[in-house]
This record gives C-alpha cells, sequence and structure tokens, in this order.
C-alpha cells in the first residue's frame, strides 16, 4: 500500500471514529452509517478468518486430497446451518448436541478441581505454614477464609436468614462490596483506556502527514450539528435519548 | 531448508554415535565402579502412557556435587540414551506429585518419572524399554547401577484423580435426589430481600398511572439467567394484570421475545384479566447492543416511567440503562449473574439480586423444579465448602502446631486437584 | 421420525460428553486417541456455527431492504462493511502482508474495522463518567463501603493519584499501591471466591443436566 | 440556592462528556510527564517467571483480543513479546479470536527485527483457530495435530522454533493475553489438568476477578489492564503506548472521584437543607 492510501485510510479512520462519537451530541445519520458499517466488516473479517484459517485448510484442501474422514464434521457442522429451515431445523440438532456433548464433558470435572476444590485447599493451605507466617499474613488468611464462609452463606437458600444467621450473611455483603468496588475502579481505568486509545490515533491522524484529517471532519461535523440544530427544532426528550 | 534438515540428521547421527560409544565405554568402566543396589524400573502408573517410574534407595554417602544420571535403551541392545541429569538431593520420593491413596514415597528413595517421549518417539504401547543410572561427582562416576527393564504403557484409571471423581459421584447424588424431591413436594428456599420491592414498585407505577418497564437484558435463552428472568418476569406480570397497570417488555432477542410473550400471556390469564392482554406488550427492539441499549434509553427517558426491573444478562449496556432509570426517577429493580456489571447496578438501583440471587429469585417465585433442584444441589456444594473451609483450618492449624505432619498432608491431599 | 428427530440426538450427546468426561479419569491410549479425533472435528463443527450468526445478521438486514423499514438504508451498509473486508481478502488470499508491504486486507482492516470496533466500545468511558455524576448514590452502608474500595482504585491506579495520597495520608508509611494490593488479594478475593464456587456448582449441574438430556432448551421446540 | 444546585445537578449530560473529552485529549498533546512508578505483586511475578527462564525454553503465548481492547492489552503483548525476544525464548503464537489475527500481525511486523528474530527459526505464528477447549486439549497430546501449518502455510513440524515440542510438556509456560473469559479456560483447560505454568494477562475489568486463582497459584501472574502492560513495560525498560497511556489517564480519573463527590455533597446538601 502506498503513501496516497496510508492518508487515504487516516481520513477514513478518523471519519468513522468522529462519526460513532457523534453519537454523544446527538443520533445522526453519520452514527447510524458507521454503526451499520461496524456489524458488517466484523462480520466480514471473522468470515475470512475463518475462509483462510480453518474452512480452506481443514475442510477444503483435506478433501481435495481424498481424505475422506472430514466429510464427517464438515457435515454436522453444516448441519447447524438448518436451524433457519423451520421443516428440517431438527436436523441442526445433530451438531449443536456434537458440541454441547463434548464441552458438557468437559467442563465437568475441570469445574469441579478448578472452581471447587482447588478454591477449597486455596482457602486452607496457608494454614499449613502457620510457624513461618507473620500475624499480619495469619490475619489476612483468616479474613480470606471467614470471608468465603460469610459470602457462601449469603448466597446459601435453604435456610431462614434471621437473627445470628442474618448477621453472617450480612458480612457477607461487606466483602462482596469491596469486590464490586475494586471492579468499578477497575472498569472506569478500563474504559477509559480503551477511550485513550481513540484519542491516540485521532490525535495521530490529526498531523500535517495526514493532512489534518481529524481537524477537519470534526469542523464539518460541528457543522452540520449546527446546521441541522437551527432547521430542525429537537422533539421533546431527544437530547436525553441517547 | 533442505540443506538445513540434512546437517541436522549428520549431526544426530553423529551424536548417536558417540552416545553408543560411550555406552560401550560405560560398559568397560562398569567393572571399576561401585553398584548402585536396589535399582528398579516400572511404568509410571496413572498416566497415558510414554514414562517410566525409576526407583533406588538414596546414598547416604552423596554429597552435594553428586549427579545422577538417568540412561535408557530399547531392549533390542541399541544405545544407552542420556534422559536426564539431576543433583542427588532432587528426585526423592516426596517429590513425585501423587497423593496419599495412590503413591507412598519416602524421603530415603530416589523416585524419577522418566518421560520418554522425546526420545522413543516411535516407541508403541507396551514396548519394553531398559534403564540405568549412574552417579558421579564433578564428572567422575562413583557408582552405576545394573540395567533394569520395564515395559511402558498407558493406564486404565487416574487413581490421584479418585477424590474429583468421588465429588461427582456424590454432586450426582444429590442432583437426583433434589430432582426427584423437587417434583414431589417442593423444596424449601428462604425469602429473598429485593423481591418484596416488587409489589411497591408494582402500586407505585398504579398509583401513578405510569408504565413499568421490564427489561430481560441481552441473554440467549440458553443462559441460566435469562431463564430465571422469564420466571419473574411471569410473576412480575401477574401482579401487574391484578393491579391493572401496564407494562412494556423490550427485547434484544427474537427467541427470548418469543418465550416471554407465552409468559405474559399465561400469567394475565392466571390473573383472571386475558382481556387486557396486548401482543405488544413484548417487542423486539435490535439484536445489537448498543441500538438496544440506546432506543430502551430513549424509551425510558420519554416516557419517565414509575419502576423499571432489569432482570437477566447484561454486559456493558447495564451502565447507560440504569443510569438513564435512575435520573428519571423510576424505581429501579435489578438482578444479574455478571459480576463485574453489578457495581453501576448497585449504586444506581433501589434494589439489586446479585448473581445466584436471580436464581434463586426465579426458582421462588415459580416453584419449577428444575430451578429448584439446580439451586439445591447450589447450595450443597456451599455447604460442603463452609464445612470442609471450617474444619480444614481447624484441623490443619492443629497438625501443623503439634507436627503431624502426614496428617497435614493428608488433608490437603484431599483437596488438591492433579 | 422421532426415533431420528429427537432420540438420536440426546443419544449423541450422552454418548460423546460420559466419554469427554471419562476421558478425564482414563488415561490410557484409547482415551487419547477418541479426544484427539474429538478435538478435530469439534474445531471444524464450531468452525460452521460462525455461520449461524452471519445468516440471521443477512437476513434480518435483507428483511429491512426488502420491506423497507424506516432506515432501510442504513441497512445497506451492513453489506459494504462485509464486502470491503471480504473482497481484499479474496484478492490476496487472506495475507494482510506481502514482502513487508500492508495489502488491502490489511489496510481494511487498520482504517475500517478496528476503527469502528475499538470507538464503540470507547463510547462507553463517556457514559462511565455521567454514570459516576448522575447515579453514583452512596445511599447505604452498603454502598459506602463499595465506594471506599472503588475509591483507592480509581485513584491509586495513577501517578497523580498516588502523589495526593502520599502528600495528605504519607504519614501512614503506607502507600496506596499497598492498600490496593491488599484489597485485591484479600477481601475481593473471599468475596469473588464466593461468588465463583456456587456458580461453578452451577455450571457442573448445568452440564450434568445437558449431558443427560434433562436440559434441552438448546434443541429447540420440538 | 437550593433551586440553583439542583439545576446544577441535573445538567445536561453532554456537558460532562465534554469535560472528558478535554480532560483526556489535552494530555495527549502535552503530556503530564507523571509516568508510572509503583509496581503489582501479580505483574513482577509474572515478569519474573517469564524472567526466569532459561534461553531457548518454548513459550506459547495465546493472544486472544480484538480492535474493542487493544489499547489496553496490545501494549501488554508488546512488552511480554519483547521480554520473551530478550531472553531468547522460542515464542509461539495461536488465538483463538478471529478479531486479533490482524493485532498480531501488526505486533510482528517491526518487532522481531528489532531483535534479529526470524519468522520460523525463533518465532512462529499459527492461524486462529475455533472451539478454543477442543484445540487446547488437543495440544496436550498432538500439537501438531490441530496445527499442521504456521500462518504462511508451511509444514509447522519441521519449523526450527518447534524443535522437540509436541505437547504441553515442551513447553516452559503459557502466556495468554485476553479480553474475554479465555484465560479461565486456558487455567482450567490448560494449567490444572496438564500442570502447566500459566500467565495471565487481562483487561483491568476482568483482573479483580483472577484474584482466586493467584492466590492459589493456579495463575504465576497478572497483567492486568493498561496500568499493568505500564508495569510491564518499565521491567522489561521499554516504554510504549502502556507508559503513555496512564501519563495520559491521571486527570481523568481524578475528574471520575471529583463528580461522585460532587452530586453525592450536591443531594446531601439539597435533602438536609
Amino acid at each position: 500500500m502506498t503513501e496516497p492510501w496510508m492518508i487515504a485510510g487516516a481520513w477514513l479512520a478518523a471519519g468513522l471514529t468522529i462519526f460513532l462519537f457523534s453519537f454523544l451530541y446527538r443520533d445522526n445519520p453519520f452514527f447510524k452509517i458507521a454503526e451499520h458499517l461496524y456489524l458488517g466488516a466484523g462480520m466480514g473479517w471473522w468470515f475470512q478468518v475463518y475462509m483462510f484459517n480453518i474452512w480452506k485448510p481443514k475442510v477444503w484442501e483435506p478433501l481435495m486430497a481424498h481424505q475422506w474422514g472430514v466429510i464427517i464434521p464438515a457435515v454436522l457442522g453444516l448441519s447447524l446451518v438448518t436451524q433457519f429451515i423451520p421443516k428440517i431445523s431438527w436436523l441442526s440438532r445433530y451438531g449443536f448436541t456434537f458440541l454441547m456433548g463434548y464441552g458438557a464433558g468437559l467442563a465437568v470435572p475441570a469445574g469441579l478441581s478448578t472452581d471447587f476444590m482447588n478454591q477449597i485447599a486455596g482457602t486452607i493451605r496457608p494454614f499449613s505454614a502457620l510457624a513461618s507466617m507473620t500475624p499480619f499474613a495469619i490475619f489476612n488468611s483468616l479474613l480470606i477464609a471467614l470471608g468465603v464462609v460469610c459470602v457462601l452463606f449469603y448466597f446459601f437458600f435453604s435456610v431462614e436468614h434471621k437473627g445470628s444467621v442474618k448477621k453472617v450473611s450480612n458480612v457477607g455483603i461487606y466483602f462482596l462490596m469491596v469486590y464490586f468496588g475494586a471492579a468499578f475502579g477497575n472498569t472506569v481505568m478500563a474504559r477509559f483506556s480503551l477511550l485513550y486509545g481513540r484519542f491516540d490515533d485521532l490525535a495521530s491522524f490529526s498531523s500535517r502527514g495526514s493532512f489534518y484529517a481529524t481537524q477537519i471532519i470534526l469542523a464539518v461535523m460541528v457543522l452540520y450539528f449546527l446546521v441541522t440544530g437551527f432547521t430542525k427544532k429537537p422533539q421533546q426528550g431527544e437530547e436525553e435519548a441517547h | 531448508m533442505i540443506k538445513k534438515s540434512s546437517l541436522c540428521l549428520i549431526l544426530c547421527l553423529a551424536s548417536a554415535g558417540a552416545l553408543h560409544a560411550a555406552g560401550k565405554s560405560a560398559k568397560a568402566a562398569q567393572a571399576a565402579v561401585p553398584a548402585i543396589n536396589g535399582f528398579s524400573a516400572s511404568d509410571m502408573p496413572y498416566d497415558a502412557g510414554g514414562a517410566a517410574l525409576l526407583r533406588w534407595p538414596v546414598n547416604a554417602a552423596d554429597t552435594e556435587t553428586t549427579v545422577y544420571t538417568v540412561y535408557a535403551s530399547s531392549s533390542d541392545g541399541a544405545g544407552w540414551v542420556r534422559i536426564d541429569e539431576f543433583p542427588s538431593s532432587a528426585n526423592t520420593g516426596k517429590g513425585i506429585d501423587l497423593p496419599f491413596w495412590a503413591w507412598d514415597g519416602s524421603a530415603a528413595e530416589h523416585a524419577y518419572k522418566a518421560e520418554l517421549g522425546n526420545f522413543f518417539p516411535g516407541a508403541a504401547e507396551g514396548t519394553v524399554l531398559r534403564f540405568k543410572v549412574a552417579s558421579s561427582d564433578k564428572g567422575r562416576v562413583t557408582a552405576e547401577s545394573l540395567p533394569a527393564e520395564a515395559a511402558v504403557s498407558g493406564n486404565w484409571f487416574r487413581l490421584d484423580r479418585l477424590n474429583n471423581l468421588l465429588l461427582l459421584v456424590l454432586v450426582m447424588v444429590v442432583f437426583f435426589w433434589a430432582v426427584s424431591h423437587a417434583k414431589r413436594k417442593g423444596l424449601f428456599i428462604r425469602r429473598i430481600a429485593g423481591l418484596d420491592a416488587i409489589d411497591e414498585a408494582i402500586g407505585r407505577a398504579t398509583e401513578m398511572g405510569k408504565p413499568i418497564y421490564y427489561v430481560p437484558g441481552i441473554g440467549s435463552m440458553s443462559s441460566i439467567s435469562t431463564i430465571a428472568s422469564a420466571f419473574i418476569l411471569g410473576e412480575v406480570s401477574k401482579k401487574v394484570a391484578q393491579y391493572d397497570s401496564f407494562i412494556k417488555i423490550p427485547h434484544y432477542d427474537p427467541i427470548v421475545m418469543t418465550v416471554a410473550k407465552e409468559v405474559v400471556k399465561q400469567s394475565y390469564m392466571e390473573a383472571g384479566r386475558p382481556d387486557s392482554y396486548r401482543e405488544d406488550l413484548n417487542f423486539f427492539v435490535s439484536q445489537d447492543q448498543f441500538s438496544y441499549a440506546a432506543s430502551v434509553d430513549g424509551m425510558i427517558a420519554r416516557e419517565k416511567p414509575a419502576a423499571c426491573f432489569f432482570m437477566g444478562y447484561f454486559m456493558a449496556e447495564s451502565l447507560l440503562l440504569a443510569e438513564v432509570g435512575a435520573t428519571s426517577g423510576a424505581i429501579q429493580i435489578a438482578g444479574t449473574d455478571v459480576e463485574h456489571q453489578l457495581p453501576f447496578f448497585f449504586t444506581a438501583c433501589d434494589y439489586t439480586l446479585i448473581g445466584e440471587e436471580l436464581y434463586a429469585a426465579g426458582a421462588y417465585l415459580s416453584k419449577e423444579p428444575m430451578l429448584m433442584s439446580a439451586l439445591k444441589v447450589q447450595d450443597f456444594g456451599k455447604l460442603v465448602v463452609m464445612v470442609s473451609v471450617l474444619l480444614g483450618i481447624v484441623l490443619l492449624a492443629l497438625g501443623t502446631k503439634l507436627h503431624w505432619d502426614s496428617f497435614t498432608q493428608v488433608i490437603l491431599n484431599l483437596f488438591k486437584a492433579y | 421420525m422421532k426415533f431420528i428427530k429427537k432420540h438420536i440426538p440426546l443419544l449423541i450427546v450422552l454418548v460423546v460428553g460420559v466419554l469427554t468426561l471419562a476421558s478425564y479419569y482414563v488415561p490410557n491410549k484409547y482415551s487419547v486417541d477418541y479426544l484427539e479425533l474429538m478435538n478435530k472435528w469439534e474445531n471444524i463443527v464450531s468452525a460452521f456455527a460462525f455461520l449461524l450468526g452471519l445468516i440471521s445478521l443477512f437476513y434480518s438486514h435483507y428483511n429491512k431492504i426488502k420491506r423497507k423499514t424506516d432506515g432501510w438504508g442504513y441497512s445497506l451498509f451492513v453489506y459494504v462493511g462485509f464486502l470491503a473486508m471480504v473482497v481484499p481478502a479474496l484478492m490476496n488470499g487472506g495475507r494482510q502482508m506481502v514482502d513487508g508491504q500492508v495489502t488491502s486486507l490489511g489496510w481494511s482492516f487498520r482504517y475500517i474495522y478496528n476503527a469502528l470496533s475499538a470507538t464503540m466500545f470507547a463510547v462507553l468511558a463517556f457514559y462511565i463518567v455521567s454514570t459516576a455524576y448522575r447515579s453514583f448514590r452512596i445511599k447505604s452502608a452498603q454502598a459506602f463501603v463499595l465506594f471506599v474500595a472503588a475509591f483507592i482504585l480509581i485513584l491509586g491506579k495513577v501517578p497523580l493519584g498516588q502523589i495526593i495520597w502520599d502528600s495528605v495520608l504519607g504519614w501512614t508509611h503506607t502507600g496506596i499501591d499497598q492498600v490496593i494490593e491488599w484489597i485485591m488479594s484479600v477481601p475481593a478475593v473471599a468475596g469473588k471466591r464466593g461468588i465463583m464456587i456456587g456458580i461453578a456448582i452451577g455450571a457442573v449441574v448445568t452440564s450434568l443436566k445437558i449431558i443427560f438430556g434433562i436440559e434441552r432448551q438448546y434443541m429447540g421446540r420440538d | 440556592m437550593k433551586e440553583k444546585l439542583e439545576k446544577f445537578f441535573k445538567i445536561d449530560r453532554r456537558w460532562i462528556f465534554l469535560l472528558l473529552a478535554v480532560v483526556l485529549f489535552v494530555p495527549i498533546l502535552k503530556p503530564l510527564g507523571l509516568p508510572n512508578k509503583t509496581i503489582s505483586r501479580d505483574t513482577q511475578n509474572a515478569f519474573n517467571y517469564l524472567d526466569k527462564l532459561p534461553a531457548g525454553s518454548f513459550v506459547l503465548f495465546s493472544l486472544d483480543y480484538d480492535p474493542s481492547t487493544r489499547p489496553e492489552l496490545q501494549p501488554q503483548a508488546i512488552a511480554a513479546i519483547r521480554h520473551a525476544f530478550k531472553k531468547n525464548l522460542r515464542v509461539a503464537v495461536v488465538t483463538y479470536i478471529a478479531g486479533s489475527t490482524g493485532l498480531i500481525q501488526q505486533i510482528f511486523e517491526k518487532l522481531p527485527a528489532e531483535y534479529g528474530k526470524v519468522n520460523g527459526t525463533d518465532y512462529a505464528i499459527f492461524p486462529y483457530m475455533a472451539n478454543a477447549t477442543a484445540v487446547m486439549t488437543q495440544m496436550a497430546s498432538d500439537f501438531y495435530g490441530i496445527y499442521d501449518k504456521d500462518q504462511d502455510g508451511r509444514d509447522a513440524k519441521s519449523l526450527p522454533v518447534m524443535k522437540g515440542v509436541k505437547t504441553y510438556k515442551d513447553m516452559a509456560m503459557v502466556v495468554n493475553i485476553t479480553g474475554t473469559s479465555m484465560l479461565d479456560f486456558w487455567v482450567a483447560y490448560v494449567g490444572d489438568k496438564y500442570k502447566v505454568p500459566v500467565v495471565g494477562g487481562v483487561t483491568a475489568i476482568s483482573q479483580p476477578g483472577y484474584g482466586p486463582y493467584l492466590q492459589t497459584g493456579q495463575l504465576k501472574g497478572l497483567i492486568g489492564g493498561m496500568k499493568g502492560a505500564a508495569e510491564y513495560e518499565s521491567l522489561v525498560k521499554e516504554p510504549g503506548k502502556g507508559t503513555s497511556g496512564i501519563d495520559a489517564l491521571n486527570l481523568a480519573h481524578l475528574l471520575v472521584l471529583g463528580l461522585i463527590l460532587t452530586s453525592n455533597i450536591i443531594l446531601l446538601v439539597i435533602r438536609y437543607l
């Protein structure tokens, strides 16, 4: 790809980015176009990845080499698509059950070992090394154990929660709240990082090398909103409607 | 490329020749060095094949610089291949990572698991191989064992995973017990706080003459949260019908919508108000996450409903929905099992069903045997964890305090996943 | 017919499920051979599952165009976007780079898909600030605890926050990064582990239901 | 007073949007110069684990993120791969998210040349595969059963970088950088089941959720979000997008805290005054 193509790319990317952001001000046709392009482009990308990474090398080429074994999974796979044809949609069950049986069979023992046994072991193991632990570490290990039990109790539905039982489950809620708080704080950071990523790209498209793509497109969008803002009165409540 | 690979081949051949020579010289030297007595080789138990277990006693005379070298050869008398080399302090009987019910190793012996896949790639199931081990000190061979033979093969059972299997059997037993009981006489589930608010919310909507929004999220009918949500919807719409209020259910997934239509219709029938039921209570919005959220947001902002329910599977749109509901002054009741979306619901909504509470709410309201029994098994699992954690801590702390090392090992092994 | 429509699929899920489950406990050669065959087949079958999403997207937008529903014109852009990826891919055989040069496929990825996909999610950053302002209510002791944990994390993850913490609470000789470390490795672990164990058992039960044909919603209606 | 406050509280949220845009965009044009200083324990552990591997060890990178989480995860991946190249480890890249194939290409466009690494000899990139759990399970018995060719269609088995590698037993560790729940799969279906050390890199959103796996040692280390990327970059001494990103986030983070506090104080005042 040559230099003019790269500049065109910068304009295109800056344009699409700003179109999507323009939704924050108000819904508009540019946003809608970009949004629909996104749906199609995502599918298109996936389609070509599947085509060149799996369908061609794993199905087509073996068939051409007369390795007939791949017919079975290919037919099972194609059976999934019959879902859209009501009359023979039951065929898709063959594919689905094949996928689900395998997935479920793998998940059961792995779930028991990873999320059940290992978690119990992780909670109690620190207590086998009590002698070498600082008081603070012992306190932390106890706190984890206590927290786990209380949280589990909060989610225990077989007894009525009242009296001292309720107190235990209340303690559990506070552990959950700390976890949710941590999740909230981290989510803020994650979302800002993504926005930073876009702004960083926009900043690079605003350079002279890209012929000020960002600035010009931004100016055009502002102009568009000014013009449409004057020509048609926004409906009541529309500003809330994003 | 071709050149490179042929070069590799030559190098390989050369080194094989060298090894062969080394084997011969080792044989010559054998007479001179003392023997390692009690060396034995066997198939590595509980594995998929391709590994052997070698055992020999620890030599008290070994120093820090003593190194053991393990050799193997195919039984047809080909040369010895060097498998591994390790210091004398390594690979004792304690080092084999197997639980107490499958392995009894002591620190007084060496136990080495020889992985042979890369050395004898062509070896078939049950191939007999010969092994020997030699100790050396600073490059000088100090002792060598007599060769021992073992057939290497795959085994039929992972005895080390017995604890996992027993747990699985236990879960299955409890599950089938719960299923049969739930069908026959129902099982007890405690009251769930957030559910009391449903009446309050619907009552308020009736007073104000404003609609109620029930948002079932973006999950498909296969996710547990959506299933639970459908049951809660049944209960909510029944009350709505009784109070003669008005409910709106925007949808993301067409299949969920067809299910929800059935559910709501049924509820209106049960409430004795089939005349009030309309097909357009459930309506399809969009199958794109953000368009869905934006459209629902728009509706909530315009109509200012008295109450909003967000029950089911939610991703990033939780943020958008809960915010607009909160600013429009609606009573909001939310529930989802997507943990990282819960903080947004929790801060912006009046009541939030956290994780499993959503499932429990579905089971509590519907008394559906399948939901009930799953919940019971989950409760049983939690009980197992609570008891084992509490007991485990006490026993481990006690065991450590009193230096019952094998006792603490037993407890740790029980919960270890192999 | 019921046998072909219903019983064979249920038999497939049972046999495949039980054998796969057993392979965890049975290490020998037959078990490995079975798993290898399944792995290769599952890989191919799953690749076709992608078509489901593709067809339903195309179908729903085709319908919009056909019925000329509101805003049907936008639906055309779904196909434009699709072709913008697939045509370059066909031209270049799915390669994004040839001899150190970006191909038209690589170009499409960089300037169309990348820009669109990344921006869709970046928009959320704006909503999170407005949520913080308009609906983050510290209305109970629980919400207060949530707020404190969130506050510490938001503050402590950036250097400026660390400077502020040190100037206000420097006398405690505890850095905010240590506090975060503690939150993440003690109370948050307890909270998450509690949630996780219940969910894990739930997933195990659901999987068992699928294997034994008790749960069959995914199979669609009869 | 009360009415004024109420009006201020009900401000059009687009003003808040604008405020954020300014607070985040300005530091990109004019960096504050406040780089990340602290290193979290989990990132340090991840770094140490990779660092102590002997040269020539084989490391499997599973890069499973698409452009939607790229700003957080691409810097992590680049820093970790730089580290591996610096330590002369053998690198193989696999992926189970179709959107990431393009991003992987971008990483390996320039990076290997900086360290004089050659495709096929020092590293290999494998094509996208569907059904991650099936492929993960397959790699436990025969890597080439599923990856018979690399991304360029070369026979995988004969690549010099793959010499002596057939199953997980021959791999020193797995590094999974992902914006999905793929890391859970790596832990449950590979790490625990086949005893392979797994190190993760995840978005900040999912980071707190991996605390239990870190405590038990099911995960050997974790790089979390852009902060984690910045930390890893400073550990390998190659500042990149993570480092500059953290600098830009400074003000925005304070803005959020300010907004939460302001609105809650306003509400208190409205209610009690």
